[in-house]
């Protein structure tokens, strides 16, 4: 691996960066076109990385030129670049979508022109500085390094959240705040046992050096219940129908689909790397049955809502159970691989079509100047494409084929009839049907014919384009499967029951 | 001499920690804001002085001492003006000094 | 034997001191009794051979962030506020905020959950105290000597202060993201878009010849003492982000004493200001990839010298965001031009 | 027991005080004194397993460094969102329940 090669790694940390601090000295009207490239180059060097690794296997980086133990490592696996791929397919689109939504507001009238100017300015800021720390985070081979990462993340979430004036969009990011500085806070406490217990930081020594005892319980417990409060596992899911229904769009979008993954991945790289896959069976099983609890909880709560950002928000805290349950089937039976990869593929569809979905409801909400379901007649006719993007995303959210969650569904089903629980399969199925209900609980009105004459609404084609392309793409992600299970394999915890699984 | 030094600088950090023990006396219980403050700077400032004293005579060169007399003096200037600022802070707030009655 | 009777008072008093800042009913008080916990666990730290923490804890955790909670208390409770935000605010909200500050004094607080929750709560936490407790008393001997390490390759990092080599050299990338955290942390509050709470504290402070006197003494105490921790961080305790936050202090002080006026966020010297830190130390961390093939990896020849121009440049950018996070007043929409042609000499 | 022993015990306590104290207040400024104290509960468990070798070690000294920075920023930022919720609605408090929000005018 060559000099360059190698050092394709901090681009997508060290670009994002660059481009925040640039964004915030020449202010707001240069920032989307310094956004756009960084998007473009962020795509660039992911594809970069992505071929090195499918070439040449994992690759580990040491910052600073020191060894693991005492300075920071980067380290890309096939997971890693899975999660960068994913975050750099949904950012770019969310930053195509951000270009429109901004100019588009400044349009509609005099008085909020300034105004979103300036709040144009700080969402690109604040979105770059989230872009740097998730790509950091998937990165980082280093438990403190990720708690930094963690806390950049956190603020610029929230702040993304604020970004939104109204007294409810201030109080839920208020709360959001709490809960992911709480989340970032347990996890800290979590890494400072693990350092009191094995004196390093670096993650693979830190597996390497795993036992059982006092300290290593707590910080897995500490850690585990930080993450799973940050990305809303059920029942800490309390906070997160307000930050994604009450926040501006481009910033519902990057919540619903790329910060709640990263908390999961976090905790999916220690559970299997560090704490040798979470220190026995029964912390597995309690996270897989609060998985399975909030896929039919989640999904309940979305056919019960009159709202449709509200709905998009409860269907997330249904589909973060799919994740969860990879928990309690990821062994190291032969089954493990199919449970953990159909996990991380849900994962990467569902940020997919979930950002796409939220990026068609802000241009549903923007052009009919609400967002209730009941009065929703004739959406379809006025904005096709938008509801077309809807209506793809809730296909890949139901697991039909060829859709991403198709793939993901049929991994973790399969995984869960060959462990024996078939009750997890069920609920997996259930949660399918579900989804298809409240899809559909918007669908059926937007569908309606109406007759309405021609309504002056701000223009929002350009919002609806991306929200389609995005959802397109997630609507065929399961073509890709082949090639992307391939680079999942690679540096992946469960190595040892591939090599029985595949002669 | 060494011990002689000890104890005299012993000494003065006890008598030093007298008036702090005093003062903070006088801040429980003295009627109102004022007779508070008057506890306080003086008897914390005159406290710290002796505690400064002792410590000196302990410093093992004359840039380490110097350093501690900088910390009295400027406790003395910032505590001054604090009392000073708390002062006419509760004057404007209407707060009337006690009077003995 | 009595320094650890003094280490076990000082242990005790932390935790129940942390009750008292949550129950006690005033938040004044609360806040005071924050920044004697503040001063607390700087001596804590200095008991346990920490100095460069302890003095960044005295400045930033106790100091600073006291301060940032006082003015925050005030600007909640008790002062009848300028109504430049009444235009943009429904009538209702007004009426609202009217019946809550119509008992002015004592900020107060004693809204708390049900009994019931807070009964059932309990259990579960004195059961994590309890496993945490016993996690830290059975310790085990660590595997790994990080501090044998770190002083193993102390020749090698450029300079003679273990904890300055993990921050600049060792640890440098966590050191450059938390520099990145500063910046967000004022865009954030920016984006914000707060209105001018603090202008009051400028009219209250004038008059008061003697605070003037003060600052005006301490002006030059304070630089010297910055340059002298930045300067001396490369030996002993002392360094960038120390001298940053006396520098900070400083520059709060000055404002709220009323003798210079607060920056406005969009002062383009500001920015840069806020910006320098960050911006010089990501672009030596990326430029001496040429040289030496990885991110922050700065050329044996040269380290020394990398870690003192990126210090300094982290001074004036801590110091200034610290200043920043505290005392900016954003420019309201109708007025922000003109004073910002009035402020711009003051940046300096 | 070392006196390294009552600090790592006494950060135990301020933590766990703290979380409840967290999660019983609902004013905004008491939550935001009980996150800071948690994170200085974490630095002080942190300086004391520093200070447990024969060298004092270094690297948690500078984690800590880095987190009393993150700890102020986080704190300035979550203060001036609790002062523009009160500017906004003249409460600092957080509704129990969100209430579902169905004013008209959303996304601008």
């Amino acid at each position: 691996m060559g000099l360059i090669g190698s050092n394709w790694l901090v681009v997508p940390i060290v670009l994002p960066l660059a481009t925040a601090t640039l964004a915030m000295l020449v202010g707001r009207r240069s920032a989307p076109y310094l956004g756009l490239l960084t998007a473009s180059g962020i795509l660039l060097s992911v594809a970069a990385i992505g071929l090195t690794v499918l070439e040449e296997g994992t690759i580990r980086y040491q910052l600073g030129g020191w060894e693991a133990p005492l300075g920071i490592n980067l380290y890309a696996d096939g997971l890693a670049v899975f999660m960068l791929l994913m975050t750099a397919i949904v950012g770019a689109a969310v930053s195509a979508y951000a270009v429109g939504y901004f100019t588009s507001r400044q349009d509609e009238s005099g008085r909020v022109a300034g105004d979103s100017g300036d709040r144009s300015g700080s969402f690109w800021v604040l979105w770059m500085f989230l872009w740097a720390s998730l790509n950091g985070l998937f990165l980082s081979a280093d438990a403190f390094n990720l708690y930094v990462t963690l806390e950049i993340m956190g603020l610029s979430a929230a702040g993304l959240v604020t970004l939104e004036r109204r007294q409810s969009a201030l109080s839920s990011g208020m709360r959001y705040l709490f809960v992911t500085l709480l989340g970032s806070l347990a996890y800290l406490m979590g890494v400072a046992l693990l350092y009191g217990a094995l004196g390093a930081l670096d993650l693979a020594t830190l597996g390497e050096l795993m036992y059982p005892g006092a300290a290593t319980w707590s910080a897995l417990a500490l850690i585990t219940l930080g993450m799973a409060l940050k990305t809303g596992l059920f029942p800490l899911h309390f906070w997160m129908p307000a930050a994604y229904s009450n926040a501006i769009s481009p910033a519902s979008a990057l919540l619903a689909g790329l910060v709640g993954k990263a908390s999961f991945y976090l905790l999916l790289r220690l559970w299997f790397d560090v704490f040798d896959g979470g220190l026995g069976p029964g912390p597995g099983q309690v996270l897989g049955l609060l998985g399975a609890a909030a896929i039919v909880w989640g999904a309940v709560m979305a056919v019960r809502q009159r709202r449709l950002k509200r709905l998009l928000a409860y269907s997330s805290v249904s589909q973060i159970g799919y994740l969860f349950v990879l928990f309690s089937l990821a062994t190291t039976a032969s089954w493990g691989f199919d449970a953990w990869s159909g996990g991380v593929y849900h994962a990467f569809s569902h940020a997919c079509a979930k950002a796409a979905m939220f990026m068609s409801a802000g241009a549903i909400v923007r052009s009919v100047g609400h967002d209730d379901l009941d009065r929703m007649q004739g959406v379809g006719q006025q904005m096709p494409l938008a509801v077309a993007g809807f209506a793809l995303g809730g296909v890949t959210l139901m697991g039909l084929p060829p859709t991403g969650g198709f793939t993901a569904k049929w991994l973790l089903v399969s995984a869960s009839l060959e462990s024996g629980q078939w009750w997890i399969a069920v609920v997996l199925l259930a949660g399918g049907v579900l989804a298809a209900l409240y899809v559909l609980r918007f669908l059926n009105p937007a569908l309606i014919q109406v007759k309405v004459g021609p309504v002056a609404r701000p223009a929002t084609q350009n919002l609806e384009v991306t929200a389609f392309v995005l959802a397109f793409g997630s609507f065929f992600l399961a073509l890709l499967s082949a090639p992307l299970l391939a680079l999942l394999r690679i540096g992946t915890p469960f190595a040892s029951v591939l090599l029985v699984g595949t002669p | 001499m060494a011990s002689v030094l000890g104890w005299a600088s012993a000494a003065l950090v006890l008598v030093g920690a007298f008036f702090f023990l005093a003062g903070t006396v006088g801040l429980l219980r003295f009627p109102d804001v004022y007779n508070r403050l008057h506890a306080l700077t003086k008897a914390d400032n005159v406290g710290l002085g002796f505690v400064v004293l002792g410590l000196i005579l302990q410093a093992g060169s004359l840039l380490s001492a110097f350093k501690i007399l900088l910390i009295w003096l400027l406790v003395l200037a910032s505590g001054a003006t604090a009392a000073h600022l708390v002062a006419t802070a509760a004057l404007r707030g209407g707060i009337k000094p006690w009077k003995h009655r | 034997m009595l320094s650890l009777f003094f280490d076990a008072v000082l242990a005790l008093a932390l935790p129940l001191l942390a009750w008292r800042v949550l129950t006690t009913r005033d938040l004044y008080r609360a806040v005071i009794l924050f920044i004697a916990f503040g001063l607390l666990v700087a001596l804590s730290w200095a008991r346990l051979d920490a100095p460069d923490i302890a003095l960044a804890e005295a400045a930033i955790g106790a100091g600073l962030t006291g301060a940032l909670f006082l003015n925050t208390v005030g600007g909640l409770v008790g002062r009848k506020r300028s109504p430049s935000r009444e235009s943009d605010e429904s009538r209702e909200v007004a009426e609202r905020r009217e019946a809550i500050q119509s008992s002015p004094g004592e900020p107060v607080d004693e809204v708390m959950r049900p009994w019931w929750v807070r009964l059932a709560l309990t259990v579960p936490i004195l059961a994590l105290g309890l496993a945490l407790g016993w996690a830290v008393v059975s310790f085990p001997e660590p595997a790994i000597d990080l501090a044998q390490q770190a002083s193993d390759n102390l020749e090698a990092s450029g300079v003679d202060h273990g904890v300055t080599a993990v921050l600049l050299n060792f640890r440098s990338y966590d050191t450059l993201l938390e520099i990145g955290v500063l910046l967000l942390a004022v865009v954030a509050v920016w984006s914000l878009d707060l209105g001018r709470v603090r202008g009051g504290q400028a009219a209250l402070s004038k008059g008061l010849p003697v605070l003037h006197g003060l600052v005006r003494l301490l002006t030059p105490i304070m630089i010297i003492v910055g340059g002298y921790l930045l300067w001396a961080g490369a030996k002993q305790p002392g360094g960038a982000f120390q001298a940053g936050a006396v520098l900070g202090a400083l520059g709060v002080l000055l404002v709220l004493s009323g003798l210079v006026r607060p920056p406005l966020s969009d002062g383009s010297g500001l920015r840069i200001g806020l910006a320098v830190g960050f911006a010089v130390f990501l672009g030596i961390g990326t430029a001496v990839m040429l040289a030496t093939g990885e991110l922050l990896n700065y050329p044996p020849a040269s380290t020394y010298g990398l870690i003192i121009i990126i210090e300094l440049f982290l001074t004036v950018s801590i110091a200034l965001t610290l200043a920043a996070l505290f005392v900016t007043a954003p420019p309201r929409k109708e007025q922000g031009s003109k004073e910002h042609s009035e402020e711009k000499g003051e940046e300096s | 027991m070392s006196p390294v022993t009552f600090y790592l015990l006494s950060s135990v306590g301020i933590f766990v005080v703290c979380l409840y104290g967290l999660i019983v207040h609902a004013h905004l400024i008491r939550k935001i004194l009980a996150l800071n104290m948690m994170g200085s509960a974490v630095f002080l468990l942190l300086t004391g397993v520093a200070r447990r070798g024969e060298l004092t070690d270094p690297v948690p000294h500078a984690m800590v460094l880095t987190g009393i920075v993150v700890a102020v920023s986080a704190t300035a930022f979550a203060l001036a969102v609790a002062r523009r919720l009160y500017e906004e609605c003249g409460r600092a408090y957080l509704p129990e329940e969100d209430p579902e929000d169905l004013s008209e005018e959303r996304e601008g």
